[in-house]
């Protein structure tokens, strides 16, 4: 190969550095990317339109299909706008398992970024380690919800089951267990030389112009700019837990890879404080405000936009109603949808081919919530 | 929070007095703004450059098929105010046209892609890749109200035998007890 | 390489401990995971419990829950025989369908794996193709995490001292709020239509009431009812004993339902407009109608949408007939029974009142007269007790002393009133005496659960301070000058039927009591009067087997012209069996006349 | 009949190396599991994937290269084998070995891989070609300090011979206590040799959909394997008797070999991968240092 050659290289759809199915068409000279273009409609299922056919319940189940790594936002965004557009109340012990979900998925979903990451950088012991400990979060699941990966369990006006017995105890001891292996990923991962090589100065975001290229979550953390939906738009009880310190927001400086993971490695031991937190304090009561029989639920005339922070950024839910019991037009934001398209092409221009699945991971694209 | 809602609004209706409907009162951090199509750069960029409105949250389109109305949305996020603005405009929706805003937002550049194949609006101005997330398609933009997904499944489509025996309970029990359920009173029917 | 980080080397190698940890993986068919007790896995169909509603089938999303007939299970009421096959290949096991299910009969087990090459075989009846699914039910609903209101919305009542003062309506209807409120629980299944002996359009009126169109409900209610605000008032409503909420709750209030729909319409002509029925042109047959209770008033209204000419014969002043003087006004007002009637004559049913078929006019006379008759003539007789001291002043028939005081008379009872029977017509001579300002005491001979009183007048006589003695049987009225003073009765023990049917109750020798009393009314049911057609001509041409007519599928009796309905044909003994039998006499005439072509 | 003896020789020797090489890939399978905290496939998992894989009709026709492609990288290890003294002193492991071996064979080591290069190129999948760039700027990489630490035992002892070599270290002691400086750079070239992490860019499967095998499946991917272990073998021993003084006896053989393999498999097991010119700044690094000591050390002396 000429050294001075422009060639196209197309990464995906099917390929095992995209999670999921989308293609990067690069332009590469010798080893460097000089143009990039993201090309998505591999997963297309019409979601949105579907969702216009079914009630407003029905519509709930596909929520989790929006994003598979992390299910649980799309429900509470979804749930959020409904209650936003209704201005249905939430119990208190609702909100709180709700938030207990929230932060579990969390965890459940930077256990696999850990492993797409240093996946993508070719240290693949660490992905079979945190989704191996994934499990355990998955076992929780399971417990509290039914299913493992799908929960299906936020929904509008609460939530589906109330805790099962024994789960604090249960949930406790996977908390202390996680603590403790979060000292193995440092070590293997974060202490690494190799892996600090690789991350250090890797798909820099500009800090100035984050905000206006639509960065969020993580990313927009590793920028150095405070910024959270849970605390900036706080829903359920975060803006509570944040001011009595239950957890913080840091953000770290460098706009490149390694500081999105240190904002990342952060942000799960934060979530285990918030977990530790919701077990110990969730008051009694009910976990559920009844909707009335699904198939007859009217929602008033009018629209709404939720946003939820998710491990991937902002996400958000825009329903419209006209006033019977199927949505009118929902729409979902996100977070991918931004990263992986505009971001993503802007900052892969100069960077070499084999970090491009690697900084993909570090952006948390998602393309299933790109076409929904 | 309140008074800030009512001083945004304020200071938008003074420089832009093409305002035409505002809506207030939500318990939450939003505000609505309806303004016709043709200032709907002029009011994004304002919002972005003098208001502080730097994060474009959202942009969506909503069919009213009865009222032969798309309604465009925008919706604005202010880091500082901590305030959603949503500015809505309403389209022709045989002839929808308005005016690209992706020199604004860079990433407006993927929802106009997307809201023109899903709804056939046309951004005058845009440029980018025809196809997005359809491909090949040659039916009516899939998301408007009146494409039929159940009739283009069928089409498209075939079911696999082996459930034709299936039975609508209410139809079983009105045949066995010789109900004669009225013409005008199937929609209410499940 | 300028720089060599040692550590950033060498402490990775740590992790290579790891090795002598247990794995977090399992050999599979050597050691199989245990799901959680709250795992959503393939489905399990309790078939003793689902009634077919098909509700699961409804909410199904995917579409992969079709209703199909199960051999071995036969439909009957309340249940449509139909049980939900469920397309495994299409389940996302979102578990709605659980949820929605109002019996709870269905529900997911803890088992996940099911491998075929068939794909065929992916479509299975849940409980009939796993019976072994019952021993590893894992998701369930319950009532409280059910998605189906198994709570009435409450009907606002009367309070119990406050309605014994006046003959003012108890039940006071629900307003808008509410009756959405409660339309919006039912499941829209339809499996009470089948109850129903009218088989009205239930889900189809629910359904528009709970979408906010009060006036297409009301259009379908007529569709099959012409009385449906007395039916909305006083029906016995067969509807929601077997409505699939009340396996777990509370029935939907269909009767209540239909009442605040109907109510909408205030007078006559707001019916009129708001039915707007098509009436067609006068076809030249004559209709004579014998009888203005609820069939003979049903069968006017069709026949004269049909384009008949009707004429009704009625021996009272007032249209109903036992809607009209057996039922007290505190359950349904005179107005609301007028009401409809007016909006008949609307209609152009014509009507010939204090006109006693046998007395004032011959019933040959209607027959020569007319293309077809029918008779609609109802119970008008009650059995009497039999016992000593029956014919003293203060004791006689629960029916007519109910026919007098809705005639308008005012009748002194006294200050302590028995009442015998458990019936609804003793039920309203209690509470009506209550309102007369008696004290009341009702004796009955089983158990206040084997009452075949509607179990919210009970409750509402209870509520009112009627006093309800059960296992009771009254042996001797004792009198005083010719006045009832007091009743005696034996206790009575229940012991089970040799024969298999309901306990019966066996007096106790030697338990005599005695109540003092100033009146005695018995309500322990009627009988048909058909002295009416006592005629040479008609006697052995219109069949009467146990005091009641013989007839065909459509209401005709042995005698081709005469079509009969209500109390004299049926049973059941009810307003709604009567307009059933008028509607079906409707098509019956229809048929018979226009079949035969003039 | 000589001849015969040697060829049925070679034979076994080849026969055997596949054996060891695949038994090692079995148990490095399982112990990356232990660590990965898997319970992982049974040893002998390595087996059944060649088998089946042989197994498999191939559909898919790029061209002669290709084809020969696989051929090349069997001839190149087997042929590399037939070189190496396998056992020291004893005669029914006979190889082809001659005055000058080594030198020889660090050319014939090459020849798999740019066979190879060749067949990838000619698939026409861009992930191939730049995984084969990437190889061939690696193997540019190791392959410095790999020369430099042979060409310092050469001077030290004057020869050019697997088996001189073996014979003075019987003398002397192991090479690797005698020039260590020399056997530290061949280790970490060994890294770069064996392709695993952080090494592994030339099939990383997170880029490159495993790069230059992208398109070879079935029969070639199996003869791949097969060549792969084989040749896995043949450097192990090619170590040992470089370094170690040869094996006595089998079991000698097996101890040093997989103590030597367990080397890159255990570093590679917490290592990130390498992007291709850092993995040459690498083996330019330290290494090369080293092998620069080692030949002056070698000279010194």
């Amino acid at each position: 190969m000429a050294r001075e050659k422009v060639t196209t290289l197309y990464l995906g759809p099917q390929h095992p550095g995209i999670t999921g199915n989308m293609m990067v068409r690069l332009k590469v000279k010798g080893d460097t990317i000089v143009g990039a273009r993201t090309e998505v409609g591999y997963l297309h299922r019409g979601f949105e339109k579907l969702q216009e056919r079914r009630n407003w319940l029905q519509a709930f189940t596909i929520l989790c299909r929006f994003c598979v790594p992390e299910p649980d936002p799309v429900e509470e965004a979804y749930a959020l706008a409904v209650e936003l557009l209704e201005g249905r109340e939430v119990p208190e012990r609702a909100k709180y398992i709700r938030v207990l979900v929230l932060e579990m998925a969390r965890i459940a979903s930077y256990l696999l970024w850990y492993g797409g990451q240093s996946g993508s950088a070719g240290l693949y012991t660490m992905g079979q380690w945190s989704v191996g400990d994934r499990n355990y979060i998955l076992d929780l699941f399971e417990d509290l919800t039914g299913g493992r990966v799908y929960h299906m369990f936020i929904w509008p006006g609460g939530v589906r089951r109330d805790l099962p017995k024994g789960f604090k105890d249960k949930a406790m001891k996977v908390m202390d267990y996680l603590e403790k292996r979060l000292d193995d990923y440092d070590t293997l991962l974060f202490e690494n030389s190799i892996f600090q090589k690789r991350a250090k100065g890797v798909g820099i975001i500009d800090k100035n112009k984050a905000i206006e290229w639509g960065v969020v979550g993580p990313p927009l953390r590793g920028c150095g700019i405070k910024s959270d939906i849970r605390i900036d738009d706080p829903y359920e009880i975060y803006g509570e837990l944040y001011e009595k310190g239950v957890f913080e927001v840091h953000p770290y400086e460098g706009g490149d890879v390694w500081a999105r993971a240190l904002v990342r490695r952060f942000e799960i031991r934060q979530s285990i404080k918030i977990i530790r937190y919701v077990l110990d304090n969730i008051p009694s009561g009910d976990f559920y405000n009844k909707i009335p029989n699904p198939h007859k639920w009217t929602l008033p005339k009018g629209d709404a936009y939720s946003r939820v922070e998710a491990t991937r950024g902002e996400i958000g839910f825009f329903v419209a109603s006209d006033g019977s019991n199927k949505p009118r037009r929902t729409h979902m934001r996100g977070a991918a949808y931004v990263h992986a398209i505009t971001l993503l092409e802007n900052i892969l221009i100069g960077e070499n081919v084999a970090d491009v699945s690697f900084i993909m991971n570090s952006l948390g694209t998602c393309p299933p919530e790109i076409e929904r | 929070m309140e008074e800030k809602k009512a001083q945004i609004l304020e200071k938008l209706q003074k420089v832009f007095p093409e305002i035409s409907e505002t809506k207030n009162d939500f318990p939450y951090n939003r505000v609505d703004l309806r303004i016709e199509k043709n200032k709907i750069p002029a009011i994004l960029f304002y919002l972005k450059d003098e208001m502080g409105y730097k994060h474009l949250v959202h942009i969506t389109c909503v069919d009213w098929l009865e009222e032969g109305k798309f309604e465009v949305i925008f919706i604005v996020w202010s880091p500082v105010d901590k305030i959603k603005v949503f500015v809505k405009t309403f389209l022709d929706r045989n002839n929808p046209v308005m005016d690209n805003v992706d020199m604004i937002w860079r990433q407006a550049n993927t929802y106009e892609r997307e809201l023109r194949e899903m709804f056939g609006i046309q951004f005058e101005g845009l440029v980018a890749p025809k196809e997005f997330i359809l491909e090949d398609w040659d039916d009516m933009p899939p998301m408007r109200r009146d494409f039929d997904t159940e009739a283009y499944a069928r089409k498209r489509f075939f079911a696999r035998p082996g459930r034709e025996d299936a039975r609508d309970v209410r139809q079983t029990i009105a045949e066995r007890t010789g109900e004669e359920i009225p013409d005008f009173a199937k929609k209410y029917s499940r | 390489m300028s720089f060599f980080n040692l550590r950033g080397t060498l402490k990775p190698l740590t992790s290579l401990k790891q090795f002598a940890k247990k794995p977090h993986t399992i050999e599979f068919p050597l050691e199989v995971p245990e799901t959680s007790p709250r795992y959503r896995g393939l489905h399990y169909n309790n078939l003793d419990y689902c009634i077919g509603c098909g509700n699961c089938s409804t909410i199904c999303q995917n579409a992969a829950i079709d209703m199909v007939p199960v051999e071995g299970i036969e439909p009957k009421k309340g249940d449509s025989g139909l049980r939900p096959r469920i397309d495994n290949g299409r389940c996302c096991w979102c578990a709605l369908c659980v949820e929605v299910c109002p019996t709870g009969s269905l529900s997911l087990t803890k088992d996940y794996i099911f491998v075929s090459e068939d794909p065929d075989e992916f479509l299975w009846t849940p409980g009939v193709d796993n019976p072994d699914g019952i021993n590893l039910i894992s998701f369930t609903s319950s009532p409280e995490t059910s998605l189906n209101e198994y709570q009435r919305v409450p009907m606002r009542e009367l309070d119990g001292s406050e309605r014994v003062k006046s003959f003012a309506e108890v039940v006071l209807g629900y307003n808008e709020d509410e009756a959405r409120k409660e339309a919006q629980r039912c499941i829209s299944c339809g499996l009470c239509t089948e109850a129903c002996p009218d088989h009205m359009h239930i889900p189809e009126y629910i359904n528009a009431i709970a979408q906010g169109n009060d006036e297409d409900a009301i259009r379908i209610i007529y569709d099959n009812n012409p009385l449906p605000e007395m039916c909305g008032k006083v029906c016995t409503r067969r509807c929601e004993e077997v409505c699939a909420i009340a396996k777990r709750g509370e029935p939907v209030a269909i009767r209540w339902l239909k009442r605040y729909a109907t109510e909408r319409a205030i007078n006559a002509d707001m019916i009129k407009e708001i039915v707007n029925p098509e009436i067609l042109p006068p076809n030249g047959y004559k209709v004579g109608i014998v009888g203005a209770g609820p069939s003979g008033l049903t069968a006017g209204y069709y026949l004269a949408l049909r384009g008949f000419d009707v004429t009704i014969y009625e021996a009272h002043d007032k249209p109903g007939g036992m809607t009209m003087y057996g039922i007290p006004k505190y359950r349904l007002p005179l107005e609301s029974l007028m009401k409809q009637v007016d909006y008949m004559k609307k209609v152009g049913v014509k009507f010939h009142f204090n006109t006693k078929v046998g007395k004032d006019i011959s019933f040959e006379e209607i027959y020569e007269k007319f293309d077809a008759v029918f008779v609609g003539v109802g119970f008008g007789k009650p059995w009497t007790l039999g016992i000593e001291g029956e014919d003293l002043e203060g004791s006689s028939q629960a029916v007519y002393f109910l026919e007098r005081i809705n005639s308008g008379e005012i009748i002194n009872v006294g200050y302590k009133v028995v009442v015998i029977g458990g019936g609804n017509v003793a039920i309203d001579a209690a509470r009506v005496s209550r309102r007369l300002g008696a004290e009341v005491v009702m004796l009955y001979r089983r158990r206040v659960e084997d009452m075949p009183a509607d179990w919210e007048e009970i409750e509402g006589a209870e509520a009112e301070g009627v006093e309800i003695i059960p296992q009771a049987i009254p042996i001797k009225i004792h009198g005083e000058n010719g006045k009832v003073k007091a009743v005696e009765y034996l206790k009575a023990e229940m012991v089970p039927d040799p024969k298999g049917g309901r306990p019966r109750p066996q007096p106790i020798e030697g338990s005599n009591t005695i109540i003092e009393c100033s009146s005695v009314f018995a309500a322990i049911g009627q009988q048909g009067d058909y002295s009416f057609i006592d005629e040479s001509k008609f006697k052995d041409a219109i069949k009467i087997e146990r005091g009641r007519f013989i007839v065909n599928e459509i209401q005709q009796t042995t005698l081709e012209k005469v079509f009969a309905g209500g109390d004299a044909v049926n049973r059941t003994a009810d307003a709604i069996s009567a307009i059933a039998d008028g509607y079906r006499a409707v098509r019956g005439i229809e048929k018979f006349l226009m079949g035969k072509g003039k | 009949m000589d001849f015969l003896i040697k060829t049925l020789g070679a034979i076994a020797t080849i026969i055997v190396a596949f054996i060891v090489g695949m038994l090692y890939m079995g148990i490095n399978r399982k112990i990356t599991a232990r660590v990965q905290n898997r319970v992982g496939p049974p040893v002998w998992q390595n087996y059944i994937d060649a088998l089946k894989l042989v197994s498999k009709k191939t559909s898919v026709h790029h061209g002669v290269m290709q084809h020969l492609a696989p051929a090349f990288l069997m001839i190149s290890s087997m042929g590399t084998l037939l070189f190496i003294p396998i056992l020291r002193g004893q005669s029914w492991f006979p190889n082809l070995s001659y005055h000058g071996d080594l030198i020889f064979i660090l050319y014939f080591m090459v020849l798999g891989s740019l066979g190879m290069a060749l067949g990838a190129g000619q698939t026409g999948n861009p992930n191939a070609a730049i995984g084969i760039t990437r190889g061939l700027s690696q193997m540019v990489g190791f392959e410095i300090p790999w020369v430099m630490a042979l060409v310092a035992m050469m001077i030290q002892y004057h020869t050019t011979s697997i088996s001189d070599l073996m014979a003075i270290q019987q003398q002397h002691g192991w090479l690797m206590f005698q020039n260590p400086l020399a056997f530290l750079a061949a280790i970490l070239a060994m890294l770069g040799m064996f392709r695993y992490s952080p090494f592994d860019i030339v099939g990383a499967p997170a880029e490159l959909a495993s790069g230059p095998i992208s398109e070879f499946g079935g029969k070639y991917l199996g003869l791949m394997m097969s060549s792969g272990s084989i040749f896995a073998f043949t450097k192990l021993t090619l170590y040992v008797d470089l370094f170690m003084g040869g094996a006595s006896n089998i079991v000698v053989l097996l101890i040093e070999t997989f103590t030597l393999y367990l080397i890159p498999m255990l570093y590679g097991l917490v290592s990130p991968r390498y992007r291709t010119e850092q993995a040459i700044r690498y083996f330019w690094g330290w290494p090369t240092v080293l092998g620069l000591a080692a030949l002056v050390y070698s000279v010194v002396i």
